[in-house]
């Protein structure tokens, strides 16, 4: 390719603009937990894993590592000051009851509808949907971090998704390798394309209805 | 102060037997009741059913009963990192159900609370949903879902009194403070019985009342899944 | 009167006999209040106040009261070691969730279904019925501490109840001043008399169905 | 950390208007949030709805905005210490309703936790039940109760930080907790203002994604509603 796909960084870069000041974020495993890395350090912000913690910090250094101080992830981490732990309904309290005001996950299939699949291959994978079908049925503002195709390069942004659901009418905004993509009444409608990416490419990568609408800019990462 | 103190792992777990329905606490591998498991494994009961978020690893927690093919239904909501249960249950061994994790927690609260069922939004319009009732609230929609029914409900706290008082540490408190009281008998391992009267009434995470049956943990491995570092500077 | 009928702390003694052994214990405004006064000091049991302490102790020395300590007659206690503080959901939890083994409480009325009246006179007496309609709901043995007739003579202990219900078919005993009955599917069961006092001293004061069945022997208070 | 701290009274009231649904904590008149309730007077704006388990006595808590006739109804479980409230309730000119506790603290919990609605046997068979829907699950009934909907809570906690993270004391804690989250804004008054990192994060009652704005109240009266002692031996 010689054009410029973002890789999972870049991904989590771009999404970390999105994060505004004031804001209790839950992310998701994966390209999510990027996310933390670049928001900026003028605001505020506080990280909460639906594991029982809020106010989530970097990773431990080597030896301050604790085994009841964990991430959703089962990573081990730190906190902040000013950091909470809770049990797993109190947590589940936050995200069904909207005071999280951010989430932000993976994708194996996103739908112009605002579906989403992100647990099950029938057959093949099944480990669970863990929290995230609360967090999808709940967040009044989810955003979806994933590439934009899957592995064997068919696209992930679909007319309906093939996969078990996750949530119906739920996200919001979907920011992938090639682009930035509202989900609207009409379908998707791209809003920014990665550096140097075409639309001709993002076309070809999108098998939903994609609406292009004025110029359409790159993103500023 | 009533007593919940017993004197030994065998008078804690009294009266598990085969085809029981037990609730574990802990996520992935934090905060779970690693004494009462290896006593469920030395007592090799078989036909269980388990409610707990996650089913451990291979050789770790919930695996340990898994390995001795003791389990017939787990109850979980991520099962993602246990080979053997991946093969038990591909192989129509074991049977699986998988649930939001916050409607297991839930789930757990509604029987430690007298409620019979609850209204949730999570799973709506996905096959969690299937053959369960749903309705509208203020134009959203919601799930029907029902409390737990379990006869043991296995509990890992940090420390505990012999009122059956408990607090937890970190994120190892998760769904333990949602199971007491939520199973038959509720049966609490600690890392420290402390005195009575040495908690903080202010302070205690769960009241004695929602406790059976306490006692100290001989041995913690209390295993790390995902040890993740940053480097010095 | 010739009959000894009993006092206040006469019944309270009477119900006291029936608090048994690690037993968590709700009791109510009034007499069920006296009732701790007499539990035997060879058993343990814990009291349970709905506005959010388990483990009540006796009442403060004077000097020693908290405004932040008080049980649900609004009183200042004191809390014995073990107790702890919850909130009003956790402390419902506690009642509903079945966790609270006895509760006390007083009534204007019962019925000889079980049914209770104890929070209205309409157009008289509104003052609620604070935890006690959750209490009759969901304890699984309830204990009505009350005189055997109201101030105009009138039997407490009716067919059916004329003021507005608390709660259906709970009600599972009766300690009144002058007896100890038990409600059962075909009435009100005649199980002790207050010392001295008569059966038909008894018949007479209770409208409802009276059973009785064998010999009647007097409370052993 | 998100910061919470208003700079006064003032500004943690910021927004309350006329026909506004508040919430307020406490239990008797413990645990009240009394420089919230004093602020409310001097504004003076009427016609509101108060959910509160009690409705304060003639001079304190809650009958301080009775007396100005600033409210058009009561939400609550039990009225039985204020004449005033008697008065105005029995002329007509206050509209009550009188709900069971726990359904009070419940149907808090549901607004702040996201559940539209809960079943709960308290009340069934009774007029609090009347026009409601019942239903029976496991040959037990329930009464369908909804969640609140408030445009304030004002709570009180003992200590807080500019995190929001709160610490309740005692019996005081009571409402306070469940109604934190419960409504569009949170307000919180402490006795105590610590400084963000000083409280143990094991320890937090009421985490700070729950409130929205906090301040320590100038002053507590904390009056007794029912003094009572025993002599000394």
């Amino acid at each position: 390719m010689t054009e410029n796909m973002l890789d999972k960084n870049g991904i989590a870069r771009r999404i970390a603009q999105e994060v505004k000041d004031g804001y209790y974020v839950n992310l998701g495993i994966g390209i999510p937990t990027l996310v933390a890395n670049f928001v900026r350090d003028d605001i505020e912000v506080e990280f909460q894993s639906e594991n029982g913690v809020l106010g989530m910090g970097p990773f431990p250094f080597e030896g301050e590592e604790d085994a009841d101080v964990i991430n959703a992830g089962k990573q081990t981490i730190t906190t902040l000051p000013g950091a909470s732990f809770f049990d797993s309904a109190t947590s589940f309290g936050m995200i069904r009851g909207q005071h999280v005001d951010l989430t932000i996950l993976g994708a194996m299939e996103v739908s112009q509808d605002g579906d989403i699949a992100n647990w099950k291959i029938p057959g093949k994978m099944v480990k669970g949907m863990g929290g995230a079908m609360d967090l999808v049925a709940s967040a009044e503002n989810i955003i979806v971090a994933m590439m934009h195709t899957n592995r064997a390069g068919e696209s992930k942004l679909l007319k309906e998704c093939t996969l078990p659901l996750t949530g119906v009418g739920c996200v919001k905004k979907i920011v992938t390798n090639l682009a930035v993509i509202e989900v609207t009444a009409k379908g998707f409608k791209l809003l920014e394309r990665a550096p140097g990416v075409s639309i001709e490419t993002i076309k070809s990568a999108t098998e939903g209805e994609l609406i292009i609408e004025g110029e359409i800019l790159e993103m500023n990462i | 102060m009533i007593n919940k103190k017993v004197a030994n792992i065998s008078e804690a777990l009294k009266g598990v037997s085969d085809n029981m329905t037990f609730m574990f606490g802990g996520f992935g591998l934090s905060g779970i009741p690693e004494n009462a498991i290896a006593q469920l494994v030395k007592l090799n009961i078989k036909g269980l059913t388990c409610i707990s978020n996650n089913a451990g690893v291979d050789d770790f927690g919930l695996g340990l009963l898994l390995q001795q093919k003791q389990v017939k239904k787990m109850i979980s909501s991520y099962v993602g990192e246990n080979d053997e249960f991946e093969r038990q249950m591909l192989s129509g061994e074991l049977d699986v159900e998988l649930i939001p994790q916050g409607t297991l927690a839930e789930r757990c609260r509604a029987a430690q609370s007298g409620f019979p069922a609850i209204y949730t939004p999570a799973g709506y319009g996905t096959e969690v949903a299937e053959g369960k009732e749903t309705r509208e609230f203020d134009g959203k929609m919601y799930v029907l879902e029902h409390a737990f029914k379990a006869d043991f409900a296995f509990i890992k706290a940090w420390k505990g009194d012999a009122a059956g008082n408990l607090i937890f540490k970190g994120t190892a408190r998760n769904f333990n403070p949602n199971m007491c009281g939520a199973a038959k008998v509720t049966v609490v391992e600690v890392e420290e019985l402390v005195p009575v009267g040495t908690l903080d009434p202010n302070q205690i995470h769960i009241p004695g009342i929602f406790v059976q049956r306490i006692f100290q943990g001989e041995t913690y491995e209390k295993r790390i899944e995902q040890l993740t570092i940053r480097q010095r500077a």
